[in-house]
């Protein structure tokens, strides 16, 4: 059975946002902070670079201004150019519409999936879960987590490191089978 | 000679007549008479019928297999269902099957001939047009002509020969027929509708000789015997006149509809029209002069119409005659005071200063004296008439008619043959020839349909259609032209010679010997008979008349005293007029769907006939339309619903003959009201001091255009009910640009100025208006395009029903009609302007116009509508999604939808009418003018197999064909001697809604009236906005 | 508390790979045998009578305009009317057993009921003059019909086969004199004479005119 | 301190009592988590499924029969169909406009009422959908629309604004629904952790394994910003397009260049106007009159009364444009409106849209709950006569009075009409009954305690 890490429970945003301030200038990198609502300030607080999300879905955005209007190029001008109302094949300013839409669908896809990508979810069985208490994170609980992978990780300095920043509820889970 | 072998005869003749439109008329019958002559060409001519008919069927289901098709989606829904193909038995000689062939044939109307040519498809005539040799028709033809191909296929038709409703053998009758000949024609009668026919004739000649006790009598509901005697009297001759219209530059008509339904119309209108044909501001053209009491096509294209009640009819004309005095009439006209004199002035005025090239009409309803009078002030201005002598045709006798009533109530007549006619429905109210029918023993009835008249005699023959048997006609001047048949009987029918022959000569003679030996004997006397002959089928008629015309010379002295105080009329009573339909005549056509669906000219009113009123009258009476009211005249009343019809006379009610039918045809039964029980022997064509009750319930009618110009918006905001009419008016000299003809040769440039007024770049073409250059260019190549004058236009509707046949448009009915799906690809608008009582008619045809910058084509989701690089719009069914988009975002609203599948119940046999070169437009498909593509590509391609390019005059679409004014040019406009370029180059020429900038292939000629000075009503000279 | 077990937490590359394979296989699925070349091609109906194209038109060399006899003028073909068959076979393998149809057919006068192998849809107007008197092959939409015992159906006869040799600037072409001809071969200048073909008949080729062939 | 923050005073006026995570959470989590369904719920379920049966009928029906079964006729060759259409994509704007713009502008307050309008949006969307898919006169060969490969070699034409249209709303469907289950995400972690037994299976798989941690939510936020920033101009192009249906045409009365901002003002009109029905019906079944608040009806209230007005000069400005052009076509089509046969449609338009929303001067009228409620109602009245004015009023009197008819509509239409209803209802009830009517994270974020730097305004 493979250890996960340590989980403690703290009372409000405020006393997360400072735990994890501290646990950041303690060195640690493999940590996390659970609340039921995202806090403002908390990237800041745990050290997190910004989210690469963004040039994805700008990707994905072109990608579908481009397919789109080049379906429509593809179709009226090369595939099948057909004399309709006298217009030109190529009638550019009728694509702009369709092109727009596309544009947005596709960026749209990025940002969700991207999301889930990053997010690595679905992920449905996690060890957190193991903790009872846990589940109340999606309620009015805030935890931080420490896992085992992270460099610095020594179980007992964690656990008492935990308790004197303010967190209450320390356990200790392992992804047990 | 068997049966057989003289039907096998009849087809060799048929076959003998194929021939190419164009060329080798020696090749065409020469060889194909000597080739074929046998037992099997006659049976597989029967066979050709027969499976041709599954060819017609096949077409119709395209789409509604796709739909099936999509149903079972499954993959082995997509193999197509296995087809068979199945070919002659013997080789036809110059036949490629799907070739049509074309054979010159006559329509007998009434004492005249229409030669026609039809349009056969795998031996299955789908298509009649006008015989271009023909004098009655010269090529062209009107709505009946075009509509008789679907009477042919009615699947309500008569079928063989019944005795007391129990089918019977041909052979009984024989016996029965035979039975005859021996007695010496004591209590026998034949009674028949008006014919030319020279077998007839000769036929009743040897029927007198061979039963001379026996009597033979004429009669049609509707005919000209007040005009023959006038005639008469006049001349002391009996004679036919035929109005020179090409001749007569001024044409007053005094109640008579020679434009509309009136006989020999095409004629008319042909020759009427060849004097409006206005080139540019130096050209002349004839003024028309109509005094009418309810709107007619004559009326609404008249330049002068003036509106008096038929009893004031002879007033007028009596008026008339004392202005034209000083012609030194041989009358004692005194002056009679009427208020219409300005108009009698001016008409008289004209008529004398264009001696010798103005003429006179007469409405057939009106008295013998009044024709009288016409005649004598004709022969005097020396008009155009011709008269030739009648002697050859049988014409109706409502004298003959009466005796013979008569002797059956006194039980004189024992048998009885009815030829065609159907005198219980439509005979003199006073005569009750019901009554006097079941008098008689023996009642043969030859009819194409079991009708009023069917149900009550004995023996019910099925009558040929003239798709099926050999005859023949002969137009007023003289011209025989002969009836050939098409096709064999479908329903085991019988022409007229089949049936009389047995009685004269005591044995059945087949049509086609005996119209050839009479033929021989009477006709073509001179020459090798058989060349000339053979060159007649080709043809349709011999060349050489049968007579010349009879010069005349007044025998009489008339007195215009017989005319003036006949008549008077009580307050608060109103006159009746009796009027022949434009849709159904006397009632012949009541079971045509395409007739009974056509809007009538004027009305637009379909399905029905209704008591036109004046609105006037409808206001002070407070009458909605669709009101019925009670009609009494004397004794007898109907219960008819009320129409409100500008142009109407205060003191007449309009009632239109022929509906109101009670007999086995499942479109006509029922429909409409029957008048005839108000119409008795002495008025037979008005009768005075009718009452009319104003009953609550009303009845809703079906017409096709709600708004003419003059009638209040009833829907309207409170007060606001005038607005929608205003708007109409004001649009009028907008859509239908016209100007009097002094206006315009003054200002020759006025339509071209005012198309000019919209353009933003004055330079610059419609299409160069177009937001960024198009990649087309429609310079090269034929590009089709049509022009429509709408000064010889007189709204007869035969395009409309031309192009129903060609491109096998559907009958939808009246509820459909009411919702406003009526699918005509040719919709007439008519439009009323100023005075309500005589307003100014407006008649435009519209149908596709074929924009450059189409509308309709760019919001098509799924490109169903797109355009060829000749320039035509095309709408192509199988693509079609049936979003309606593209019918929403057309200007002229001439995109029609199949709301349902229309032709699902379709009778087999009507699905034989439908032209298999047209697609069959299953439901929610959108469909349209298609500028009769299937006939472009088939010009276009014999063309190229010829290596020529294809030039003007190599085909016509149907509309123009049918046109027997001639107002519809189609052809290609980068020719510059093509028809229609020419008359595109006229300074006339003007686009529908051109300031869209749509820039449409068909434009319109504006409407020139030739308005006489002393009485210059028209009130668009140049129009308004 | 756990809710799923760990083998779930592969749902996402199962539920990825299980999308694209289902889409891959439905569409090819549905575009090869959804595809005329699949429904129509090879269609070989037995007929009536074992007519074989192979012996008369192949071996004994046969033109085809001899039974065809509409396709120079018609829209249709033309399949030859029992007269055609009994031009010869009055005195060619009279008692042949397989011709017993043919024989009954003229004495009767009743037609034989051929099964049609090229159908198209009826809302499609093709017009075979058009096409053999501007010099398109017999063999390029029937394929070499000299060799076939039995006809099948060679091409998809579906629109956009249609159109692919309408739209192209090399049609396959020749001079008209050849369109019967299932053997020949492209002359040293093939290329000129094609293009000015293209130059000559270019304005003839419906692309975009939908009416000259569906009305 | 003395002086209470603003968010302090902003949290008391949109969630007033002592409210904290855990009774919010119990709050809104409470509802789909009731033991007994409410009885109302039964009642109004029962309703709506009668509905959707008369729907699938007379669809069924008319698929059978053909078009011909509508009133339409020519000219009026759209009637009701397309007027539904128009009407409930408008109504499915307020859903994306709510969640989306006012996300972008932080307007908190938004909080309690976005997840409402964006199912709302949803399902409007669907019922719209399902329109241009029936009114076609062929339905079977309808997937044409869809630019797919085929034997034919035929392709749709893209210049053609349905397809533009079927384009934008497709869209607009796709993009709702992620934005709507991305904004789901944590809330069904919530039910997740409460539920028991399959319950807790179902809503787990949904829930995606969401843990809460913060570096989830770095990206989440971030993509749901993104989705709001996309959304926006989507929400705005979406009436545009469906407005150029009629403005590309050439027909008098559609041809106008005003179309696009006035759908789009019209829209977020109605769409306010239904969603301040559905939330009064809901507050009152549910008792979270603390949740969503007169204050949010009040708000709600003020957009509508902006949008009533943009939506008033609109009107006038067609009018004064009609006028000032000079062009006669033109110029009778705006009169023949107003005083033409269908003038009480025009007037009913009037009144509902422009003259009732004045009431939203005065905050007594804003605030009064039956009030709100009738006008709300009313005002989606007069949208869905706004469409019957444009379509048929414009159709039946076009160019050539030729061709001029009356347009009826028969059973059938007002069958299909109800019909949607029903499909609507049936699904925004299951929404109702299963999933949290308020997002639980965000209607946190409006606590004060929600932000780490609470109570430090000086900051």
């Amino acid at each position: 059975m493979s250890k996960f890490g340590v989980i403690a429970r703290f009372e409000s945003p405020e006393s997360l946002v400072h735990a994890a301030e501290k646990v950041r200038d303690k060195g640690f990198t493999k940590f996390d902070c659970h609340s039921p609502f995202p806090i403002h300030g908390m990237d800041d607080a745990m050290g997190l670079k910004r989210s690469k999300l963004g040039y994805l879905i700008g990707a994905m955005g072109l990608t579908g201004a481009l397919f789109g209007f080049g379906l429509q190029t593809w179709i009226h001008s090369i595939e099948y150019p057909m004399n309709i109302s006298g217009k030109p094949y190529f009638a550019y300013p009728a694509y702009a519409i369709i092109t727009f839409e596309l544009m947005v669908l596709f960026s749209a896809f990025g940002a969700v999936f991207g999301m889930m990508f990053f997010n690595r979810i679905p992920r449905f069985h996690h060890p957190v879960f193991y903790s009872e208490k846990f589940s109340d994170v999606s309620s009015d609980a805030f935890y931080v987590s420490i896992e085992v992978d992270d460099p610095k990780y020594d179980e007992n300095n964690v656990i008492d490191f935990l308790r004197n920043i303010g967190g209450t509820e320390i356990e200790v889970l392992s992804d047990e089978n | 000679m068997s049966q057989i072998e003289k039907k096998n005869q009849e087809f060799v003749k048929t076959n003998a007549a194929a021939l190419d439109k164009e060329n080798n008329q020696e090749f065409g019958y020469w060889k194909s008479l000597k080739d074929i002559s046998s037992e099997e060409d006659y049976n597989r001519f029967l066979k050709q019928s027969e499976h041709n008919i599954d060819n017609g069927l096949s077409r119709r289901n395209f789409l509604s297999l796709i739909a099936a098709s999509v149903a079972l989606a499954g993959l082995e829904g997509c193999k197509k269902p296995v087809q068979k193909i199945i070919p002659y038995v013997e080789a036809e000689i110059g036949t490629i099957p799907g070739i049509p062939k074309y054979y010159a044939s006559t329509l007998p109307f009434k004492n005249n001939a229409l030669g026609v040519v039809i349009e056969n498809h795998d031996e299955r005539p789908v298509k009649v047009e006008g015989n271009e040799k023909h004098p009655a028709t010269m090529g062209k033809s009107n709505s009946f002509a075009q509509a008789s191909t679907l009477e042919m296929y009615d699947p309500d038709r008569a079928r063989g020969i019944k005795f007391k409703g129990n089918n019977i053998d041909w052979s009984e009758y024989l016996k029965f027929a035979k039975s005859l000949n021996e007695t010496d024609g004591k209590g026998l009668a034949v009674l028949m509708q008006e014919s030319s026919s020279p077998t007839i004739k000769s036929i009743k000649e040897d029927f007198k000789k061979n039963l001379p006790n026996a009597n033979w009598v004429v009669y049609e509901s509707i005919n000209n015997e007040n005009l023959y005697d006038g005639i008469e009297k006049a001349f002391s001759k009996r004679l036919q006149p035929l109005y020179r219209l090409e001749n007569a530059q001024i044409i007053v008509s005094l109640g008579s509809d020679f434009l509309g339904v009136d006989d020999n119309n095409i004629y008319h209108t042909r020759k009427f029209a060849q004097n409006r044909d206005i080139v540019d501001e130096n050209s002349t053209m004839n003024r028309l002069y109509v005094a009418e009491s309810s709107i007619s096509s004559t009326g609404s294209s008249a330049d002068h119409r003036l509106n008096v009640a038929q009893h004031e009819m002879e007033n007028l004309l009596a008026e008339l005659a004392y202005e034209l005095k000083v012609l030194g009439l041989p009358i004692n006209a005194n002056k009679v005071k009427g208020p219409n004199n300005l108009w009698i002035k001016a008409a008289a005025k004209d008529l004398m200063s264009n001696e010798g090239e103005s003429i006179l009409l007469g409405g057939s309803s009106l008295s013998k004296e009044f024709h009288q009078l016409i005649a004598l002030i004709n022969h005097q201005l020396n008009a155009p008439v011709d008269y030739y002598p009648l002697s050859l045709s049988q014409v109706s006798s409502i004298n003959d008619f009466k005796s013979l009533c008569d002797d059956m109530k006194k039980g004189k007549i024992e048998n009885l043959i009815i030829l065609g006619a159907n005198p219980v429905y439509d005979s003199p109210a006073d005569f009750d020839f019901a009554k006097s029918l079941s008098k008689v023993k023996n009642t043969v009835h030859l009819t194409n349909i079991v009708d009023e008249t069917s149900k009550l005699c004995s023996w019910n023959i099925a009558m040929n259609h003239y798709f099926e048997c050999w005859g023949d006609a002969m137009t007023y001047d003289g011209f025989v032209s002969v009836v050939q048949p098409q096709i064999m009987p479908l329903f085991d029918s019988r022409s007229a010679i089949q049936v009389l022959s047995p009685i004269v000569y005591s044995k059945e003679q087949s049509a086609y010997d005996t119209v050839k030996s009479v033929w021989k004997s009477k006709i073509i006397k001179k020459g090798n008979f058989d060349r000339a002959w053979d060159k007649v089928l080709h043809d349709g008629l011999f060349e050489k008349p049968l007579f010349n015309s009879v010069d005349v010379k007044p025998s009489s002295k008339a007195s215009t005293k017989v005319l003036n105080d006949n008549f008077k009329l009580d307050n608060n009573k109103f006159e009746i007029i009796f009027n022949p339909s434009s849709s159904v005549y006397d009632g012949r056509y009541a079971n045509n769907g395409w007739l009974q669906e056509i809007p009538k000219p004027v009305t637009s009113l379909t399905w029905d006939n209704a008591a036109l009123i004046s609105l006037k009258v409808a206001k002070k009476l407070n009458i909605k339309n669709g009101q019925m009211l009670e009609i009494a005249v004397g004794s007898k009343t109907i219960k008819i619903p009320a129409f409100i019809t500008p142009g109407q006379n205060q003191k007449s009610i309009s009632l239109e003959l022929g509906y109101g039918r009670k007999f086995e045809g499942r479109i006509g039964n029922g429909v409409g009201f029957n008048v005839y029980p108000l119409r008795t022997s002495n008025n037979s064509c008005f009768v005075l001091n009718a009452s009319i009750k104003v009953l609550n319930e009303t009845y809703p009618l079906a017409s096709t255009q709600d708004h003419h110009g003059l009638e209040e918006d009833k829907y309207a905001a409170p007060g606001f009910d005038d607005l929608a009419p205003k708007e109409a008016q004001s649009r009028i000299p907008e859509l239908v640009k016209q100007s009097t003809l002094d206006y315009y040769q003054d200002n020759p440039d006025w339509v071209q100025k005012k198309v000019e007024q919209h353009k933003p770049d004055k330079k610059k073409s419609w299409a160069d208006h177009s937001m960024y250059n198009p990649d087309w260019d429609y310079s090269k190549g034929p590009q089709w395009g049509m022009s429509i004058d709408l000064t010889s236009c007189t709204s007869c509707n035969a395009c409309s029903i031309a192009c129903q046949s060609e491109n096998n448009i559907p009958v939808v009915g009246k509820e459909q009609v009411m919702k406003g799906r009526e699918m005509h690809w040719i919709r007439i608008d008519n439009y009323f302007s100023g005075d309500p009582d005589n307003p100014e008619v407006s008649t435009q045809s519209v149908a596709c116009v074929h924009c450059e910058l189409a509308p309709c084509e760019t919001v098509c989701p799924v490109a169903a509508t797109t355009h060829s690089s000749d320039g035509v719009n095309q709408m192509t069914y199988n693509r079609c999604l049936g979003t309606r988009y593209c019918a929403n975002n057309c200007p002229y609203k001439v995109r029609k939808f199949n709301f349902y599948n229309y032709t699902r119940d379709l009778p087999e046999v009507v699905q034989m009418a439908m032209n298999p070169d047209v697609s069959i437009r299953f439901r929610g498909v959108m469909e349209k003018c298609t500028y009769c593509y299937q006939r472009v590509s088939a010009a276009r391609i014999s063309a190229e197999n010829e290596n020529r390019e294809i030039k003007d005059g190599d085909f016509q679409v149907a509309c123009q064909q049918s046109c027997p004014a001639d107002a519809i040019k189609f052809g290609d406009i980068n020719d510059p001697n093509s028809e229609v370029s020419k008359a595109k180059r006229r300074n006339r020429d003007y686009a529908l809604l051109a300031h869209l900038g749509t820039a449409p292939r068909t434009t319109y000629l504006a409407k020139i009236r030739n308005q006489n000075p002393m009485l210059v009503s028209n009130s668009y000279n140049g129009g308004s906005h | 508390m756990q809710i799923f077990p760990r083998w779930t937490n592969n749902f996402p590359g199962i539920f990825l790979i299980a999308v694209f394979l289902l889409v891959f296989s439905l569409s090819s699925f549905i575009w090869y045998y959804g595809s005329p070349y699949y429904t129509d091609v090879g269609y070989a109906p037995t007929q009536p009578v074992p007519y074989s194209h192979k012996l008369h038109a192949g071996d004994m060399g046969i033109d085809c305009r001899y039974c065809h006899v509409g396709v120079e003028q018609g829209y249709s073909a033309v399949i030859p009317p029992t007269e055609t068959c009994m031009g010869c076979h009055t005195y060619v393998k009279t008692d042949s057993e397989q011709l017993k149809l043919v024989r009954e057919s003229w004495e009767t006068g009743k037609p034989i009921e051929w099964i049609k192998v090229h159908m198209l849809p009826e809302y499609a107007y093709f017009n075979h003059s058009a096409h053999v008197n501007s010099g398109v092959a017999c063999i390029s939409c029937h394929g070499n019909i000299a060799e076939m015992e039995v006809v099948y159906q060679v091409q998809p006869l579906s629109m956009d086969w249609c159109l692919d040799c309408h739209r192209s600037d090399a049609p396959e072409v020749r001079p008209v004199s050849e369109v019967t001809n299932m053997y020949w071969t492209p002359p040293a200048d093939y290329d000129q004479f094609v293009s000015s073909w293209v130059a000559e008949h270019g304005e003839e080729r419906p692309v975009g005119d939908c009416q000259k062939c569906h009305r | 301190m003395s002086v209470k923050s603003k968010a302090d005073i902003r949290a008391e006026k949109l969630l007033p009592g002592n409210q904290d995570f855990t009774s919010i959470t119990n709050d809104i989590a409470g509802v789909p988590e009731q033991k007994k369904t409410p009885i109302q719920w039964w009642l109004l379920f029962g309703f709506a499924l009668s509905l959707l049966a008369i729907f699938v009928g007379s669809v069924g029906f008319l698929i059978w029969e053909g078009t011909g079964i509508w009133g339409i006729n020519n000219p009026v060759f759209w009637g009701w169909a397309i007027i539904n259409f128009v009407w409930w994509v408008g109504i499915g704007h307020a859903g994306t406009l709510i969640s989306a713009i006012l996300h972008l502008f932080r307007q908190n307050w938004r909080n309690a009422i976005n997840r409402f309008a964006e199912t709302m949006t949803l399902f409007a969307v669907i019922c719209a959908l399902v329109f241009p898919g029936i009114h076609v006169g062929r339905i079977w060969v309808a997937y044409w629309f869809l630019p797919l490969p085929n034997q034919m070699g035929m392709w749709p034409n893209m210049r053609s604004p349905l397809i533009w249209d079927f384009f934008a709303v497709f869209t607009y469907f796709t993009v709702s629904l992620l934005f709507w289950y991305t904004g789901l995400i944590p809330d069904l972690a919530t039910l997740r952790d409460r539920a028991k037994g399959l319950k807790k299976k179902v809503y787990g798989f949904f829930a995606l394994g969401w843990r809460g941690g913060n570096r989830q939510w770095q990206h989440y936020e971030l993509a749901y910003l993104v989705l709001a920033g996309i959304s926006t101009p989507l929400v705005l192009s979406v009436h545009s397009v469906v407005s150029s249906d009629f403005a590309t045409s050439v027909i008098p009365g559609w041809h106008t260049t005003i179309f696009p901002p006035y759908f789009v003002a019209g829209a977020i009109y109605s769409g306010f106007g239904m969603v301040m029905t559905l939330s009064i019906i809901a507050r009152k079944v549910y008792n979270l009159g603390h949740i969503i608040t007169v204050e949010h009806l009040d708000k709600m209230a003020q957009i509508m009364l902006l949008t009533g007005c943009m939506v008033g000069y609109a009107y006038s400005m067609e009018f004064f444009v009609a006028w000032y052009s000079g062009n006669p076509y033109e110029s009778f089509a705006f009169v023949n409106r107003a005083l033409g046969p269908y003038w009480w449609g025009y007037w009913a338009m009037i009144f509902c849209n422009v003259v009732v929303p004045q009431f939203f001067w005065f905050e007594k009228y804003r605030r009064h709950i039956p009030f709100l409620f009738i006008t709300s109602i009313l005002v989606n009245i007069g949208m869905w006569f706004e469409r019957f004015v444009i379509v048929v009023i414009t159709l039946h009197r076009d160019f050539m009075p030729g061709a001029w008819a009356m347009y009826n509509p028969t059973m059938f239409d007002v069958a299909i009409y109800l019909g949607t209803f029903g499909l609507f209802f049936t699904g925004f009830l299951l929404f109702l009954r299963f999933l949290p009517m308020v997002s639980i994270a965000e209607a946190k974020l409006v606590l004060p305690e929600s932000n780490p730097h609470h109570g430090h305004d000086h900051e």
